[in-house]
């Protein structure tokens, strides 16, 4: 049911949503849309990530929401690749007879994705690039599920 | 043979995002010790584990992890995927 | 900022989402659409509101999330009168920084508009007409915030 | 003279969606009492009060808020939106 795409190309979310999850009696959507910030500073962001491995640990987090949440839909989609602020960096979109299971699922998808999806973060700045690092608190917000 | 790949500052610390190794290595952690062993630039990518991830064939795993019939094992840094 | 619109046109969430917090130093867009549930059950859902404490308790709610949460936008879109199952009923959205805010404020002003926006729904279906009732939960869901 | 409205189900038992009413009630409780006492079909309607809301001037209250200075009282069932 769920579907993974991993691409460099720009996706816009409102064609995503258009028609997402009709047909199943779906009550609730949710969508997450993340963006690059940083307008002013970065100059730009780059996304490395593992093929292979990358669809298959994507295509994982999903197949556990859908065991976890009666969901009648999941998507999601993430960029690799340069990206300027303001561009959109990845989507999850779920729909589900019930608020609740919208919501939650699109929340577990976007804490998995943060730290168990092989994507790395490059931040090309006036004062150099770095790497970004993973945070902590990415790994214990794994912990609510 | 193994293909050893290496992603983000990994890759740039050893120079190469992949290369084949020849190893009767048995545990990703005696792989780790084979490559520090070769030259500097692996001994430094690999000075901190606690800062690294490792895949064998595509699956988190950890670093006591078997090499056993592996065909794929990758390094790299805690993942900022989202 | 926020923004509320009552009314009882269709509204296309994708439209509404193009651009949606561009401009502010945006990172995450969350939405969340309902729908009416019901296909080959209802034959449609009437949505009765009171106009004018509508607009100034939806504005209400969205005053608060945003005392609450560093929003840099949040609209808030609640249709009235006939639709039929598979129609959107109403929309939320909201941009912030962060995720978690994003996800915090939307799912709030939800909770809110559950119970605290007047809008009463009527379904009518092959057994006859009901008034929708408010659900127990539905009030008990305020006390998370 | 009040503006008074009724919502959803209060509306269709009550026959009504509003109506102008002279009154000397010093609270909504006061209100509803005077209501129920012209007509059965307010007594049914205002038969269980806690299945009922209160809105005076547009912003929710209780039964035992004051009317003094109001324009507009409104009852209806628990609302439904979202």
């Amino acid at each position: 049911m769920g579907r993974v795409r991993i691409q460099s190309e720009p996706f816009d979310p409102g064609t995503e949503l258009e028609g997402f999850g009709a047909g199943a009696d779906v009550g609730a959507v949710v969508s997450f849309t993340g963006i690059v910030r940083g307008a002013g500073e970065l100059a730009r962001m780059e996304i490395e990530h593992y093929p292979g491995m990358t669809e298959a640990a994507v295509g994982k987090i999903v197949a556990e929401a859908e065991a976890r949440w009666a969901l009648a839909d999941c998507l999601v989609i993430h960029r690799f690749g340069p990206m300027q602020p303001g561009e959109r960096i990845m989507m999850v979109a779920t729909a589900s007879r019930h608020r609740a299971e919208a919501f939650a699922a699109a929340d577990f998808v976007m804490d998995y994705l943060k730290s168990r999806a092989p994507f790395w973060k490059k931040e090309f700045g006036a004062d150099g690039e770095a790497w970004v690092a993973a945070k902590d608190a990415d790994e214990e917000a794994l912990r609510r599920w | 043979m193994l293909d050893v790949m290496y992603f983000a500052w990994v890759r740039e610390r050893i120079g190469l995002p992949r290369e084949q190794v020849d190893t009767e290595a048995t545990t990703v952690a005696d792989l780790v010790q084979e490559l520090s062993a070769r030259e500097q630039r692996y001994a430094l990518a690999f000075a901190d584990l606690a800062a690294l991830r490792v895949a064998v064939d595509q699956e988190l795993t950890g670093f006591d992890a078997p090499l056993a019939g592996a065909r794929e094992v990758a390094f790299f840094p805690p993942m900022t995927g989202g």
